[in-house]
């Protein structure tokens, strides 16, 4: 496709390839309520390297949105981002995003990283067109050239294949769940973010509409390199698009690696209880097992280990000490007292459960 | 044996003039007792539509639904009720389907008093109100045995806001189950709840299943939890009102004929970093799928199909015609090719 | 592999038929809102007509049985002299009289008055409504604007002392009815602290003034409006800040909002075109319900301030039971409730550009 | 083992479980501070309406000497232009005021949860036929509606008078009360419940009516305030003839009268509005504290 060629103006991997353009380091959210404290991050450190798509994977509280969001400091007032730094590079040059004054954020906000968000069903204003929205984004980042951006978006459109002639001057309500999608992808590639964050793209959408996105999104990956975070619970999304994943839990990152070792040789409990919970469709039949019991309370978490009491390996260890992220695998790391039995149980028992035919 | 249920040319439009929408278009579909079928669909397929219209929530436009070889429209009162009951329904979503007002105990409670006055009436035998009382909270308690809230002391004082959202729906079916249906309708029972505790609830049902000897209409949209929970049973896929396969779970998913069926099946994302690699996808010729408003004629797939054969499917609608292997396909134009999604 | 012609191709065929169901609810909308205005008027002229005519008690009959108890007038022209006041054919059966008192309307003769007969009703409302249409309206439209852009600011400076001393305020001042406050103006204003020449504000323009277009003429009739266009200011303009207010803090919970904040968008632009503008829609359906409201209140607060509008008539005729005026006067304030209403809803279609489309559904 | 464990839980008799639905009623209220202050104002204007009566007099004699005087012990309120008590005719003059405000209220009230519940649960031609009606009343004026008819059949009873509100003022309530019908009727638990066979009276009385609560007393409160405004502004009209002393009353004596140009008079004019005032706006205060007691949320989490 021709036109892709030239959808990314400075995206240079050998440039920026050095120093990973985010690096989370200790993040720490938690939201203030009546009950109390709802400690939704505690202790995140992550890089995102250039080029690389990283899934977090994680259930409903695990913390994934609220870091997403963090990220580009959209958190509502109740929240409180501390401790912790969010380090952004671009070009050498290397800012903490939480320290940011509010011009600088602004900017920062889709320019340098850019986010296609869950609920595209509700993305647009409802009284402007798409390209009034459009406009809106590039004024306010200092591109006036009106002829300039129309042309930048019509490609985009034709990107992510849709007709412009249809999309560009319709309000949202005139547009099916899919094409506002994709709209919104297209225009958070608008200003060739170094960073894009997708927060659940697929969720919500039918089979086939979530197809289409997740061909542009490995096309995205693929041809043009493009750095992003995934955020999703659906872990085929992550065995789709992602390079690594880190699964969330509790507040938590408690397994970070390439993706192949987290489908395959996962070394946490939880991780490897979400592969065993979930279908495939290809294949014969196999025996699915869920995790007991349900996700923790964010406010009252429990002593130790916080997966401990829904753990088929729990031993008195984790319900008082709190394991670290230990390297267990080249680039793979996993936060479990007992990955050496997570590793036993896949060799005795197999990855996933029992096959029928 | 007569099908517990059957769907015969059953349609339902909605609105009515230029606005009319039609939902479910002449679909028929039998299902025998004890059978496990899975109708699979997007949104807007009608498959939500045909469940409640099963369920007696929304009366068919045209055509009929019989239970037990009955036509529910010209049941008489009493056979109409005992097919209310004997049909019950979990919603999709656990936050809206209990009564915020309730606790669970009084959402167990109601309909086994009531029912059991009535059963208690027509056998003559009446007992004291408080002995009613008694069997009823017996039974309230089995019930939620039966759907693992143990121990169950824990849960009957609750209201629906302090459960988590497996929980409300173990609670649904509990509630369902006060009324000893033989059929039930899973409407996305299992699409809201966590990834993780899905499958406990699908093994639960599969469960009641065989100890209760219910029959499962299973709606979803999830072709793999269709796949899991039907593997002994049917699938049976719908677009824009109408089916265009069915078949035994294991064919229907290795060998599908549908041009749709096998662009669904190649779409579902896998969870699995390889087979994501090696699966191959059909290629559609739109992204869209037409409006309701506005119906193509002939097959409504014709529009995305890649295999469109002009001047045919564009103008008859492909009747659904059984093939050897098991079930029935609704494209004169691919039904006797294999294929291979791997 | 869909190409973006396909693409195309399909939806330019969607988007035609899109366009003609658009277009054709488009026209309908106004088309039904208008009907059903026309409908509400109907409506109303049929109760007032059967209440006077039908109801014990009924004004006809007692004013016949006064003219030939009183004056000795022989029944028949009594009659003749009723049915001209009230521009109707007593001699006829009832439904047909409700039918030449339809066709008398509809040619602007709302009979005369009963008191003074040789004024026609027409001429008093022709007087007296254009000073309650701008008291009522101005009020209106101050309270509306005003009202809105406090409840924003409420909104964006939740809980803090500005947001607390507006709700105290606003709701103190919206729960005393109208009728209240202007005589509290009257009394605290006028009377005990001597602020407002009270006496000299009475009447819609002083005496000696030349009704015309003129901008010292402007200033005469702002000047004896203001008394009622503030009361009316004081007591609806907290019902829009707290409306507004609520509006605005839903709306800043939308996803759009944190969208456009993500696009990194200017907070100006973020407040007005997408906060601001989503938040006011809703305030137009309620406008229309206001309206009664509001034009109902004249009727007590033009007392009040002795203002020469419409609704101070109305308060005259009631005292006096002069009938027929009563009737007109209370079918022309319902009359321009209607077409407020239907100016109203007009309006939030043309704002909101899914009104076409929910219409449909609804 | 299950069985018993419910038995055990069973032993709250009514009683007990009657003021364990007070105790959290209580605390509910006093939850949201300005919704308890208004609560208790309007228990107080009640008990000095309905019992303040019993002890102080209404005071009729007229003393020329005593002519607007400013408040003393004697008399907190000051004097009217013929030397009686104000403080008197406030205490006594709240009832009527209250009860008319009352009737309208609970009538109005009934009919927009019965016709609003109905339009929204039914649906169909019966929906249509409703909602033209309301929408048609809505757009007449009320309060010119309510003058004129007042003027056609003459008022005389405070029952009439309330009657009469309570028949036109349902409209804006009925919407409210529709709408949320409406959203509740699509909800899931409702269609399960018709699935369970559970009967249109449960369905509406069980399921529907406690989710409404909170509108429904809002509704019923806002419907009070109604009521005051429209009785005040037809006694100030001089269309109801009751002479008995009531704050309304008193408001259009001082008006009629030309009290409210004198400048010794501010009491006498001050007294009356300043009770309609308070009256109002506990009223309107209070529904936020009976919006938290009947939301079945809170309600349940206690």
């Amino acid at each position: 496709m021709s036109q892709t060629t030239d959808l990314s103006w400075h995206q240079n991997v050998e440039e920026n390839g050095r120093q990973p353009p985010l690096s989370l380091q200790d993040v720490h959210v938690s939201y203030r309520t009546r009950k109390g404290s709802v400690q939704a991050v505690r202790g995140v450190t992550l890089d995102l390297h250039a080029g690389e798509s990283l899934a977090l994977i994680g259930e409903s509280g695990s913390g994934k949105t609220t870091l997403g969001l963090g990220i580009v400091r959209l958190l509502v007032d109740t929240a409180e981002v501390s401790p912790g730094k969010i380090i952004y590079r671009r070009d050498g040059r290397e800012v903490d995003v939480l320290s940011l004054a509010d011009g600088p954020m602004r900017e920062f906000r889709w320019r340098d990283c850019a986010m296609v968000f869950q609920s595209a069903l509700n993305a647009f204003n409802p009284v402007l067109k798409i390209w009034d929205q459009v406009w809106d984004t590039a004024k306010a980042h200092r591109w006036n050239n009106r002829e300039e951006v129309r042309e930048r978006f019509l490609d985009l459109l034709r990107f992510v294949q849709l007709d412009p002639s249809r999309v560009i001057d319709a309000y949202a309500h005139e547009l099916s769940g899919g094409m506002r999608q994709r709209t919104l992808l297209a225009i958070s590639l608008l200003l060739d973010p170094q960073i894009l964050i997708l927060d659940e793209p697929t969720t919500a959408l039918d089979i086939l509409t979530q197809r289409t996105i997740i061909d542009l999104l490995r096309k995205l990956k693929e041809d043009l390199h493009f750095t992003m975070l995934f955020i999703s619970h659906d872990l085929a999304i992550a065995a789709e698009l992602a390079d690594r994943v880190a699964t969330m839990y509790a507040g938590q990152v408690v397994e970070l690696g390439p993706v192949e070792d987290i489908f395959y040789r996962p070394r946490h409990p939880y991780s490897l209880g979400l592969i065993r919970a979930v279908p495939t469709v290809t294949g014969g039949f196999e025996e699915l097992s869920s995790i007991p019991g349900s996700p923790p309370d964010l406010i009252n978490l429990p002593t130790g280990c916080k997966f401990h009491p829904r753990c088929p390996y729990a031993s008195e260890r984790c319900s008082s000490e709190e394991p670290k992220l230990e390297r267990v695998g080249d680039n793979h790391f996993a936060a479990c007292w007992h990955t050496d039995a997570v590793q036993d149980d896949i060799e005795r028992n197999g990855l996933r459960g029992k096959k029928r035919s | 044996m007569t099908p517990i249920l059957e769907l015969r040319n059953v349609t339902r439009y909605f609105g009515s003039g230029r606005d009319r929408v039609t939902a479910v278009d002449s679909i028929s579909l039998d299902i025998e007792p004890g059978e496990i079928v899975c109708l699979v669909g997007e949104s807007g397929c009608g498959k939500s539509t045909t469940g409640r219209m099963i369920v007696g929530l929304l009366p068919p436009s045209d055509g009929q639904i019989l239970y037990q070889g009955q036509d529910i429209a010209a049941m008489d009162k009493a056979d109409y009720q005992q097919y209310r009951r004997a049909v019950q329904i979990i919603h999709q979503d656990p936050y809206a389907s209990l009564n915020p007002t309730q606790t669970v105990r009084q959402m167990i409670m109601t309909p086994l008093l009531r029912h059991q006055s009535q059963r208690s009436a027509q056998n003559g035998s009446g007992g004291g109100r408080r002995s009613r009382r008694r069997d009823a909270e017996r039974r309230a308690a089995e019930l939620l045995e039966i759907v693992d809230l143990t121990p169950v002391a824990e849960f009957l004082d609750k209201y629906p806001h302090q459960l988590s959202g497996g929980q409300r729906q173990r609670v649904s079916v509990a509630r369902a189950l006060t009324v000893e249906p033989k059929f039930i309708v899973a409407d996305e029972a299992v699409s809201m709840v966590d990834v993780s505790i899905r499958v406990s609830l699908l093994n639960m049902l599969s469960r009641l299943k065989e100890e209760f000897d219910v029959t499962f209409l299973f709606i979803t949209h999830d072709l793999a939890l269709a796949k899991y929970f039907a593997w002994e049973g049917r699938i049976t896929v719908m677009y824009l009102g109408r089916i265009v396969e069915e078949g035994p779970t294991p064919r229907l998913i290795t060998d599908s004929r549908h041009p749709y069926t096998q662009a669904l099946l190649g779409a579902v994302p896998e969870a699995d970093p390889e087979l994501a690699k090696k699966k191959t996808h059909i290629e559609l010729r739109s992204a869209e799928i037409p409006s309701l408003l506005n119906l193509p004629a002939g097959c409504t797939f014709h529009p995305r199909c890649p295999y469109i054969a002009e001047g045919e499917c564009d103008t008859m609608v492909p009747p659904l015609e059984r093939i050897s292997e098991g079930g029935s396909v609704a494209c004169p134009v691919r039904m006797s090719e294999p294929t291979q999604l791997i | 592999m869909a190409t973006a012609a396909d693409v195309a191709n399909v939806s330019t065929r969607r988007t035609t038929s899109f366009h003609s169901i658009v277009s054709a609810i488009w026209g309908s909308y106004f088309f039904r809102k208008f009907l059903r205005a026309l409908a509400t008027i109907f409506i109303v002229t049929t109760i007032i007509f059967f209440l006077v005519r039908l109801l014990p008690g009924n004004p006809i009959e007692i004013y016949v049985n006064q003219l030939v108890v009183t004056y000795g007038m022989p029944v028949h022209e009594a009659k003749d002299q009723a049915a001209a006041l009230f521009a109707i054919d007593l001699e006829q059966p009832v439904i047909l009289q409700y039918f030449s008192y339809l066709q008398n309307l509809a040619q602007g003769n709302f009979g005369q008055s009963v008191l003074s007969p040789g004024t026609t009703v027409t001429e008093v409302i022709l007087r007296f409504l254009p000073w309650t249409l701008f008291s009522v309206g101005t009020g209106l439209l101050i309270s509306f604007s005003v009202g809105v852009l406090l409840g924003v600011i409420m909104a964006y400076r939740r809980d803090s002392f500005l947001d607390h001393g507006f709700t105290v305020v606003s709701s103190i001042v919206s729960s005393v009815p109208d009728f209240l406050i202007g005589l509290l103006i009257v009394v605290w204003l006028g009377v005990q602290w001597k602020i407002l020449p009270i006496a000299a504000m009475r009447g819609a323009y002083s005496s000696g003034m030349v009704p015309g277009l003129n901008f010292e003429f402007f200033l005469d009739a702002l000047f004896h409006g203001a008394l009622p266009i503030s009361t009316y200011v004081l007591t609806s303009i907290g019902f829009w800040m707290l409306s507004m207010k609520s509006n605005t803090i839903s709306t800043l919970g939308e996803d759009y909002v944190t969208i456009a904040k993500a696009r990194g968008l200017k907070e100006w632009r973020i407040t007005t075109a997408y906060v601001g503008r989503n938040a006011i829609l809703p305030l137009f359906t309620i406008l229309t319900i206001r309206i009664g409201f509001v034009v109902g209140g004249s009727l007590l607060v033009e007392q009040i301030f002795e203002y020469g509008g419409i609704g101070r008539m109305l308060g005259q005729a009631i005292n006096q039971r002069d009938y027929t005026i009563m009737q007109g006067i209370f079918l022309i304030i319902t009359f321009s409730v209607i077409f407020a209403n239907f100016f109203a809803d007009v309006l939030y279609g043309w704002l909101d550009p899914r009104i076409k489309l929910q219409d449909n559904e609804g | 083992m299950a069985a018993q464990a419910i038995a055990g839980e069973q032993t709250d008799s009514i009683l007990v479980s009657a003021w364990k639905g007070f105790r959290t009623g209580v605390r509910l209220l006093a939850y949201n501070r300005v919704g308890f202050i208004g609560f208790l104002v309007v228990i107080f204007m009640v008990l000095l309406s309905y019992v303040g009566p019993l002890l102080i007099e209404l005071d009729t004699k007229t003393k020329i000497d005593k002519i607007y005087i400013t408040p003393t012990i004697e008399h907190p309120l000051g004097t009217d232009h013929q030397g009686r008590d104000i403080w008197s005719q406030i205490v006594n003059g709240g009832r009527d005021v209250i009860y008319v405000a009352f009737l309208a209220a609970l009538i109005s009230t009934v009919i927009a949860v019965v016709f609003g519940t109905m339009s929204g649960f039914i649906g169909g031609w019966i929906d249509s036929a409703i909602m033209s009606v309301t929408d048609i009343i809505l757009t007449i004026p009320q309060f010119p509606l309510l003058a004129v008819l007042a003027a056609f059949i003459s008022l005389n009873s405070l029952t009439f008078l309330g009657i009469l509100m309570g028949l036109l003022n349902w409209p804006t309530l009925l919407r409210a009360l529709r709408a949320q019908a409406l959203s509740l009727k699509q909800r899931d638990f409702i269609e399960a419940a018709r699935a369970l066979d559970l009967g249109v009276w449960h369905i509406v009385l069980r399921e529907m009516v406690p989710n409404m609560m909170p509108y429904i007393v809002v509704s019923f409160a806002l419907g009070m305030t109604f009521a005051v405004y429209q009785q005040a502004g037809l006694v100030f009209l001089g269309l109801v003839p009751i002479s008995a002393g009531n704050w309304s009353v008193m408001i259009q004596l001082a008006w009629v009268r030309g009290a409210i140009f004198y400048k010794d008079s501010v009491w006498y004019i001050m007294a009356p509005i300043v009770a309609i005032a308070i009256l109002q706006l506990s009223i309107i205060s209070m529904t936020r504290s009976l919006e938290l007691v009947f939301n079945p949320r809170l309600r349940a989490s206690e």
